[in-house]
């Protein structure tokens, strides 16, 4: 047992903290460092300075053009990605599709899809959810119809994330409604810019266009798009989520967020306050403890040991700590928190039209409240923080 | 003891009941939140209703042309302005302004002004917050001096002067400014009120985040009316009307939520079932009742501790705040979590009522401040008429 | 709305508190106020003072000999006898059984049981729960089988609070298990004494006495002593249950409980400590909210307007407040809680024998870690936590 | 970064837990806090049973007759401790005392001790609560002087010195006392060690709420071994062992109790179904999970921040504590409820680990006092490696 990293391990974070630092752009970190709002340029260019050193996909093995890393390696990029202020990968194409396809898909696959992915130069969504189905993915409702070598796709998803920037959505898709639910859907590669897909945007109540809605008005999909076998998606789709892993509690991120908590306090005049800081205070032991409980979730992985069973406490723990340090940092600016300027979350806005800059307070304010709206989301989207708990009881009850 | 209310005191709500369910459904208020405040002076026309109800003389005297109704009748109306979700400076203006005016001005400026506020055409505005001040009321740097000609003149920054819907529609404000003493001293803050037309005063708006408005305004040896040379009390008084306005519409905007979320849940289905059959979710629902009348009980405690003595007044209204806060903040989180992913979005209610208990929460000292005000002014004895 | 009491209801608590600080025992109030421990004597010694002056019966109608207070009158009359130091009025006789006497009971059933019940005479027990049946009360299992003039009564029961003092139990009776549950339950007055009835002590973890489990074997009870009708019982005993009402949140013994917190916290040098008092006051606001939520649901009562429908809500609140301020209590005097010495709960006890009479600490720290302890009981009894929520819930969805 | 135990340690949890699942079952305990200390020196003989398994000497070096073996071990052994619920100062005999004189004490102070502590016939106890100290351990009144004859004697009284499931079976005892400086200065504490059968030594014994037994201690001019001159740091070291440990036993303590209750909700029928068949209850048990494997991962933490430099190390223990303390509050108050009414009797375990659960909470400083550490000790950075 022992807390230390090994030598290998910590000159490997040296390497990667080392090109992180040289390759990430200031303008980006510095708005990842201060939540300002990040571009569609801003996500790919970074996916592509990835993509380029060939660590879009640094989850990948070797064989598909991955670098190989085992659970602790990933671990450690992910840390030094996320301290030094670089944009989270956006998931659906590295980390959600990517892996279905090498596990599932044909060779054709592999070569036609995995290098678009890996450079960053293709954009993918997800299409998992529908209107009604919530935490009950297998609910699918949008059909597909086999006729000759293609399907007709009709049907609609929902919280498409950043699905406006997207050039290919992987869908469920139900292509048997005669067997029960799970038996009957397929796994579904549909190329966005194929007629009959529009996508319309879901304004969230931070104001924000992340979340989407894409329908399907009789859109033709090649049979070749589909990945597996008919009818076998549910399969895939469980092991694209068992895929996700530790990141789910973002356990790096907090820490990053933790030492912003405790910036912006000071800025504000409370890091001092006994009352004020005995909460930060609390959430330093919460983030700890969660990183401990990741720490050890990697371990029991690297050691090939049995897997711990903590994946639904990691989400759980990860989401309420996520909306915590919101909540923190908005108490911390208080009064200030409440002024909602869209255009101060943008790099670069000055406020040179109020007396000092920004109305009663400091700048660091101007996204304080909206992330704590747009964090809301995280105790219920992938997968419920109840549904979570059902998990967990399932298996210490029965 | 008792708290029923009169049935004088059932009509008021059933009037402005009426109006809110007729007139500002939350498409009514989505379309003005859109609109931001570039729709003109008085875009929702609900400044216009509220004074054709009679409502903005509410704390106005008799003799100036007001109903001179008290604490009760304001809760009232605040209760269903927030089961609304109104946007709306009326608290501001017909309560804390026309309060300090009505109990602490002299009775020139109170001939001068109340008339007008009674009849709807001027609001008077708190101008309160100042950089750095957090919720410390006694953190005062704008200051006012008195010139050769006996008349005073302020200089300083306000912000978070809330405006309601629109931008620019106060006609005064009442501004705390400092004419001697240290930055954070009680003593040597004076109340004033500056017109909106004064020379040396600048506004600039801008959005808060529940869709309503304010502004920063800018004193520059701006001409000041003396609304009281010893301000500090006055100051404490007109915000505890505030926190009262405060408590009394969060627990309009909790029942209106909590509505909403029980309607959801016997809705919406999972798995088949309507999820009001999760037990887990039941007894959340439950445990937002509990809050919810938690809250209503210290709305009316608060409320009923107006008229009190200064002390136990502040005392009372801090401990309302913070079972408020408390109250407020679980409610508007457990009903976005219940409602899952409809509650996150614009186009949905239930994310509007998040917003507007956010922003309450944020008003007038948060639950923090104010445990420290509890904390620090507790007795040795304990409960309601301790 | 106004919260000030009437100059008639001012003048009535004059009243009152000159009544009870006359007449309570100096040496009970010091126990209760220290929360030392009461012998059946010290309650029953109160019971009798009450019963003397015709308000061991406080919420009786004059008709049966109570005073016929108005609920305000007898809140009131509560919060004196709390403030004062009283010992909790053993609820059994006065407040459970003699309710349901005087509704559903004879005349004769009248003139026999009431007068024994007001002068505090004649201690009563509880006979409701039964080994397993918790929070599901109409799973009686008890069985009375008419005999001619009597029933035979076997079975048992449990949690009987003070049981060992009783000299009467009331019970429900299990008279026809061929109809649903609660169709088939009768209510029953038991004399202890009777041949076959053994009382068998409950331990609990604070190491005291204070429940017991109640074996009926072949105990033949007169029929007489059936109230109501045969198999009605279930009706009797929700009306008794309806019956307990507003003092289930015990809010006046809470206030009684803050001041000695306060006490016991200044003792101990943490009154001033930031840390603690922000605790102190966080539940004096729980407090003060409760009490306003009793006496709204006192005023809709009192107004004679349809009740408030917080009954749930009061004693879910209630029983954590008792919990918390326990808690609390045991914080507040830190380490030395962690002792626990019997004698110690004992009023007149020194503990000459240590170095500064109480181990470690101050005297008053003696029984706080054992009430804490006993407290776990009130979100469990009562219909637990749980089961209000349900109702509540009920109430809210449907 | 690996957090395997070695097949040594797997053995040696093996071991212990062998030994009580064998002797020392619940009913066991049972007749030992019953008889309280009145049963002989060694009613339980679990510290015979210890001893022959060899753990007495566990944290004793090599050359003393020890095991020599480190924080992982003590973890190891804690945890097994605290699911058997064992009564026993094997805590701060076995890993504060013999670590303090490990590692602090001149060599013939260990040399004279160290190999009794090893096989099993002496047990040097921790002395270190004060009237009024409450957590603080600079609070030292009790002093100590260097007589003419270089020898140094002892006066004070000392409480809550944990000696077990017996009476005065220690044969030592570590105590700070003050050579200069204020009550509540760091400087100035020493620490010594004082046999049991010194002259102007009395011991009072008394049960404590788990059913372990305490002792007051009063030292009059009692003849003392010198352990540390700057006695401060090396006190700190000792009481993070000790809280190390608290928090392993806390660990072992859930994992039992949580599987208690998951067994009863399994068994139990309310209303014609087992009541794990509740979702709210169900829920309830995963957040019990969720606490204790939180615990185990700071237990973890401390465990392996025992040997960082002291700033480090205290400030690691204490976000351990506050971890535990909040984990071990919640699992415990949790289980109980949802026993119901069989949870809160002597009869049946659950209660018994109520109280252990307790009492751990209230021992080394409780959650309060431990926050307010790692406020005090908070940094810039944030993490695990910070």
């Amino acid at each position: 047992m022992d807390l230390q990293f090994t030598p290998e391990q910590e000159a490997f974070r040296q390497e990667m903290r080392t090109w992180v630092r040289a390759n990430l752009p200031a303008d980006i970190s510095h708005k990842v460092h201060n939540a300002l709002r990040l571009s569609k340029d801003d996500m790919q260019r970074w996916a592509k300075i990835l993509g380029a050193k060939g660590l879009h996909g640094y989850g990948w093995p070797k064989e598909f053009g991955g670098p190989g890393w085992d659970a602790i390696q990933r671990h450690i990029f992910e840390e030094e990605c996320a301290m030094a202020g670089s944009p989270r990968i956006v998931p659906f194409g590295p980390v959600m599709v990517a892996p279905v396809i090498m596990a599932f898909g044909s060779p054709e696959q592999h070569q036609r899809f995995l290098p678009g992915i890996m450079s960053g130069e293709v954009w993918w969504s997800q299409g998992y959810s529908e209107p009604g189905s919530g935490s009950d993915l297998a609910s699918v409702k949008t059909r597909a119809e086999r006729q000759g070598n293609k399907y007709i796709v009709n049907g609609q998803k929902t919280w498409t994330t950043l699905g406006q920037y997207g050039d290919w959505i992987f869908c469920l898709v139900r292509t048997n409604s005669e067997v029960k639910p799970q038996a009957g859907i397929s796994f579904l590669l549909i190329d966005m810019k194929s007629p009959g897909v529009t996508v319309r945007p879901i304004i969230t109540m931070d104001g924000e266009h992340e979340v989407n809605e894409v329908f399907f008005d009789n859109v033709e999909v090649p049979a070749e798009n589909l990945v597996g076998q008919e009818n076998q998606g549910w399969t895939y789709a469980k092991y694209l989520l068992a895929h996700e892993r530790t990141n789910i509690a973002d356990v790096n991120r907090a820490k990053r967020e933790l030492e912003r908590v405790k910036r912006i306090a000071r800025a504000e005049g409370v890091y001092d306050d006994a009352r004020f800081r005995d909460q930060i205070a609390l959430l330093e032991v919460d983030v700890i403890a969660l990183e401990m409980m990741v720490l050890r979730v990697l371990s029991a992985e690297h050691g090939g040991k049995k897997a711990l069973d903590v994946a639904g406490l990691l989400k759980v723990r990860g989401s309420e700590i996520q909306q915590r340090y919101s909540e923190l940092m908005m108490l911390a600016a208080g009064p200030t928190s409440q002024v909602f300027l869209q255009e101060a979350m943008e790099a670069g806005w000055q406020g040179d039209q109020f007396a000092g800059g920004f109305p009663g307070g400091n700048l660091t304010a101007a996204p304080l409240a909206a992330t704590y709206l747009n964090y809301r989301k995280t105790t219920i989207y992938g997968g419920s923080n109840e549904v979570q708990r059902n998990i967990v009881a399932q298996t210490l009850l029965g | 003891m008792d708290f029923d209310f009169t049935s004088d005191q059932e009509q008021l709500r059933d009037v402005v009941r009426r109006w809110v369910d007729k007139d500002y459904d939350i498409e009514h208020r989505r379309a003005l939140v859109k609109a931001g405040g570039h729709a003109g002076a008085d875009a929702s026309g609900a400044w216009q209703s509220l004074a054709e109800l009679g409502l903005l003389g509410l704390a106005v005297t008799g003799e100036h042309g007001g109903m001179d109704m008290g604490p009760v009748e304001a809760m009232v109306v605040m209760e269903e302005l927030g089961r609304g979700l109104v946007i709306s400076p009326y608290a501001g203006a017909a309560l804390m302004g026309a309060g300090v005016l009505r109990d602490h001005a002299p009775s020139e400026l109170q001939a001068a002004w109340l008339p007008r506020v009674a009849e709807g055409t001027a609001r008077v505005i708190p101008a309160l917050q100042e950089r750095g001040a957090r919720y410390r009321l006694s953190h005062v740097s704008a200051t006012a001096q008195k010139g050769a000609d006996g008349a005073w003149r302020v200089s300083g920054v306000k912000n978070l002067v809330a405006i309601g819907g629109d931008d620019g529609v106060a006609e005064a404000y009442v501004v705390p400014a400092r004419v001697s003493g240290a930055v954070d001293a009680p003593e040597g803050i004076a109340l004033f009120l500056v017109e909106r037309g004064a020379s040396g005063l600048k506004a600039q708006p801008y959005a808060l985040l529940d869709g309503s408005r304010a502004a920063e305004l800018t004193f520059d040896s701006a001409p000041a009316a003396l609304i009281a040379e010893q301000g500090f009390a006055p100051l404490e008084h007109m915000v505890d009307i505030g926190i009262a306005a405060l408590c009394a519409e969060g627990v309009g905007a909790m029942e209106s939520l909590l509505a909403l979320t029980v309607d959801y849940m016997n809705t919406r289905k999972q798995f088949n079932v309507l999820i009001s059959s999760f037990q887990a979710l039941r007894h959340r629902a439950s445990d937002m009742k509990m809050q919810l009348e938690l809250a209503r009980s210290m709305s009316y405690y608060a409320t009923l501790k107006l008229t009190a003595p200064a002390d136990e007044r502040r005392r009372a209204l801090a401990q309302a705040k913070v079972q408020l806060g408390q109250s407020m903040r679980f409610v508007a989180q457990q009903a976005v979590q219940l409602h899952g992913g409809i509650g996150v979005t614009e186009e949905y209610a239930a994310g509007h009522f998040f917003k507007r208990l956010t922003v309450m929460e944020l008003s007038l000292g948060d639950t923090m401040h104010h445990l420290g005000e509890v904390s620090a002014r507790m007795q040795d004895s304990a409960g309601v008429f301790a």
